[in-house]
């Protein structure tokens, strides 16, 4: 879906949007780790490592791969084109690592329901025996408990993604909220962002619960508070979120050749 | 030894029907045993239980379309960017289908644990967190860590009856080539009792010989090669061909509803040899094919 | 981020005197990082605890010649088809050493454990019929298997506050190549708090890339690289120069009292600079590098 | 030590002879994996694949590589050069296939001593804490309990290192005899044979101790009884040690270029 105009580079698409506030949130000594269907993070962290993180690491869930080079950018996590990297890992050392649990502070989450704690589901919707829908599995989600920072994204931003409490939890967020989140004592620092096409989300320090951070160019409030199956915390003041500018849409755009996030 | 085998002598051989635990290499879109599978299909063998890698796809989609499988052990099933797998999620929403709900980490310690007679696996804090121990005791429990006191969680140790596996070569002995990324493919050959391998090409045992950090399944634990070529198709082959994204779309919109999949498996796996489906997919698999400039990482010459 | 660090401010910037548990990457006689022990030996710093892969040899011995070990956790130190470690045995003996008897696989999947955040590691059954346990009740117990109801050998997690290993290259980040057999090595890398490294030599990022699945070390892993060419004698450097069984020999009669043990340690380590002592070896070191047809065997080019 | 003549290529070492004799044992269908100071197993592994055993595995327990083509035979089981193999496992790897029991066929085992039941300590002579003597450790030798069948080699035989029973157990043999055995019900089918300078010794099927087989060229049953320190099975005809035919020692030769073997 394409929104907006910029310059002689536009029009910027959503995801392109998205794909830069996560580069935002990500820090020069970060180790980043992302999984399943992960084009936008791929870029989000080439994009970091072009601009202001080089020395940012970037790990393909799948492939194991450490720092891709995304010559173009790939559509699977497993695809045989990001092993063109720095380092190869197997699964079994990424595995070992996600359960150290002091090694990598980045991790790029999703969910068919994500709640108002941040916690991710991604296994079925409605009762688990006799699911209303079921999805893929939880893949490595259960390890958002023992990540330094979580970065959700999805692409759907409506009231039966975003629901007050997931049917099953398959990662963790802030669990039932902060005194649940404080007895379980993980050593993981909860979720820190939530991007949809709508908004960006983060977290209320005191409530632990999502709060709305900007809206979109062209998106109301309103608007995020109706595709929002929960009461979401709304401040007074909601900026709009900056449109990617144009060195940043070159940089996508070099790195993006077929371009899987240009249309979307 | 010499262990190559035609593809259905291989799975007549090997894989009983109603074999207990089966499994099958790859992950995601990537080195799915498709050659094995389909031939499991042909023979009608029914699997009790079914194992994924961390990230099943039309490994397992296909055999559940065929209505094999009477439970799965998986962490995900699903055509990641392009979609879910449809018979996997009618089957369990429609309860014909029993899921043994794990993470990746599990399945991944957990076949660590098989490979090694590991007795089971104590896990890190944190998946007590989630529902699944709750909904699957089999594999999940807890017991005392003996040098704090705590209580941790466990998980059960996974020893495959038969893993199907897909490599880019081999020599007649099973000394193999995992040409991309190693997914946990490694680990089920070490945890199988008996590992069935479907191969890109057979290449003589000198020609493994010259790169044998690459060469990392070693024969002795692989009791039957079937040379495959195109045999992957429609998932990658990591260092051969790329995956086919409007195949994997076409059979999820045939599949649909159950008779959609139950005529896709008719037409393109019972009705045809595995010979006369690779002609079949042949001109779509050349334009698949990884440009020549690109060479299998793991085949380093060794000199001297 | 720029990891390139002198020899002496990595060991002056990253181990405290009085470590609390040390460990030192290469197995027998091979990969040793006997610069950085060297250098550790020079600025005098104490190690309450040394953990050893599942063969120690002079990368042990050494520091305990040096009178800097409280206690070493090994399965094995000694120079193999050489000889025993003199110091190893006699401080031993004379129980000036304590020692945390291990097994080969309970430090393989310790460091699994360790390197996993797993609680502990459950062990195959087998080990309570040895004496190891009852010796070693620290890293040895028992506890129940959930799945059996049986009790079943479990080992505790391995994770060293610092890691000493040695690579044949790497970039300035750490992204480190190890050229030959890669022991346990990786695994204290991912285990360990703090991972120095040493290496023939630093080469650039673009040169890593060209053999990302022969580059199994992330920098990111990786607190300092140190460039220390010939920093693995006497012990060999897979894929550059082999052991010197000479020198070993010679230690070995030198070091067969305490006086002379100290004696070699005073002429070869404290009364020299590292660029020193290479200088005196230069000659014997130039003998034993393999010849030019051996390239080390982890770097194959990815074309394309 | 050179002990007899042969014909051209004599005369053979008694190392030549050792690797002779354990090369006899090895199967077409054994997976053997090999520890420290390996020479003698290393020899006999190649000579068993060069003649009646060509699909025999054969593992350095060292590099972990498997089938190494062995020109010239090394000192050291971790030796660079025994990389040119046919496939590269990982330590981890060889770890885990020894815990799971049903794969590795033949392990080759030594010790500081060795007792009447094959149980060999490879750790302390004396009391643990107070040692008499200090070995080396233990290595994997844990696993013989494990392990399909357990040849024991070693260059000494006298009776320090062959006593009724190790101060301490690091490898188990037949334990302490066959309620013993029975009741432990190991994986692992114990030991088969011991080959050292003098002869080699298998052991009576009912007590599970330690039986002479042959003796050595030129070695009386006598020297050999002096020389172990336990009661020893004796059967009444003990027959000599076949000398090694001028074929396995052209082939010994023609590997062990550097006279590893030869000289001792």
């Amino acid at each position: 879906m394409t929104v907006s105009s910029n310059d002689q580079l536009a029009p910027w698409s959503l995801s392109e949007l998205m794909a830069v506030e996560l580069a935002k949130r990500l820090r020069n000594d970060d180790v980043s780790i992302m999984g399943t269907a992960s084009t936008i993070p791929q870029v989000a962290c080439r994009l970091a490592q072009l601009t202001h993180a080089p020395d940012l690491y970037s790990i393909a869930g799948g492939t194991c791969s450490v720092n891709p080079n995304l010559g173009p950018v790939v559509a699977s996590c497993g695809d045989y084109d990001l092993l063109r990297a720095d380092t190869s890992l197997s699964l079994n050392d990424v595995v070992l690592l996600e359960g150290r649990a002091d090694v990598l502070t980045v991790f790029f989450a999703g969910g068919l329901q994500i709640d108002a704690f941040g916690n991710c589901n991604l296994v079925s919707v409605g009762d688990w025996n006799h699911p209303a829908m079921r999805g893929p599995g939880t893949v490595g989600l259960p390890f958002l408990s023992r990540v330094g920072r979580i970065l959700i994204y999805t692409q759907s931003h409506n009231t039966r993604t975003f629901v007050e409490r997931v049917d099953f939890m398959s990662g963790p967020g802030f669990l039932r909220g902060p005194a649940d989140w404080k007895a379980a004592d993980l050593p993981g620092g909860g979720p820190q962002l939530v991007v949809t096409p709508l908004c960006t989300m983060g977290f209320d320090p005191e409530t632990l619960r999502m709060r709305l951070e900007t809206v979109h160019p062209g998106v109301e409030v309103d608007q995020v508070r109706a595709a929002t199956g929960f009461d979401l915390v709304i401040p007074k003041l909601v900026p709009t979120t900056p449109e990617p500018t144009s060195e940043q849409l070159s940089i996508i755009r070099a790195l993006d050749t077929n371009g899987l996030l240009k249309g979307k | 030894m010499n262990k190559v085998l035609p593809l259905s002598e291989a799975v007549e051989r090997y894989i009983p029907n109603g074999v207990g635990l089966l499994t099958v290499g790859g992950m995601h879109l990537h080195n799915n045993p498709m050659a094995l599978i389909r031939e499991v299909i042909r023979q009608n063998r029914r699997i009790k239980r079914l194992l994924t890698s961390p990230c099943g796809a039309f490994n397992a989609e296909l055999l559940i379309a065929a209505g094999l499988i009477e439970e799965i052990a998986t962490s995900y099933v699903g055509f990641e960017h392009i979609g879910l797998a449809p018979c996997f999620r009618r089957q369990i929403e429609s309860g014909t289908l029993k899921v043994l709900e794990c993470d990746e980490a599990y399945i991944t310690h957990g076949l660590y644990a098989g490979a090694g007679g590991l007795p089971f696996i104590a896990l890190p804090k944190g998946i007590e967190f989630t529902d699944i121990p709750k909904v699957n005791k089999e594999y999940y429990s807890t017991t005392t860590d003996p040098f704090t006191g705590n209580q941790v969680n466990v998980g059960a140790p996974l020893k495959p009856d038969v893993a199907l596996l897909h490599a880019y070569q081999a020599d007649k002995n099973g000394n193999a080539v995992i040409a991309g990324a190693q997914f946990v493919d490694r680990y089920m050959a070490l945890a199988s009792k008996t590992v069935l391998l479907q191969v890109e090409r057979i290449v003589p045992t000198e020609e493994i010989s010259k790169h044998p950090q690459g060469t990392t399944i070693p024969g002795f634990l692989v009791h039957a090669v079937v040379e495959t070529p195109g045999g992957c198709y429609p998932t990658s082959s990591h260092g051969a061909y790329d995956f086919d994204d409007r195949q994997i779309a076409q059979y999820m919109s045939i599949a649909k509803d159950d008779e959609g999949a139950k005529g896709y498996i008719k037409q393109f796996v019972q009705d045809m040899s595995e010979d006369q489906y690779l002609q079949t997919i042949g001109e779509r698999l050349a334009e698949l094919r990884y440009g020549d400039g690109v060479l299998p990482v793991a085949l380093s010459e060794r000199k001297g």
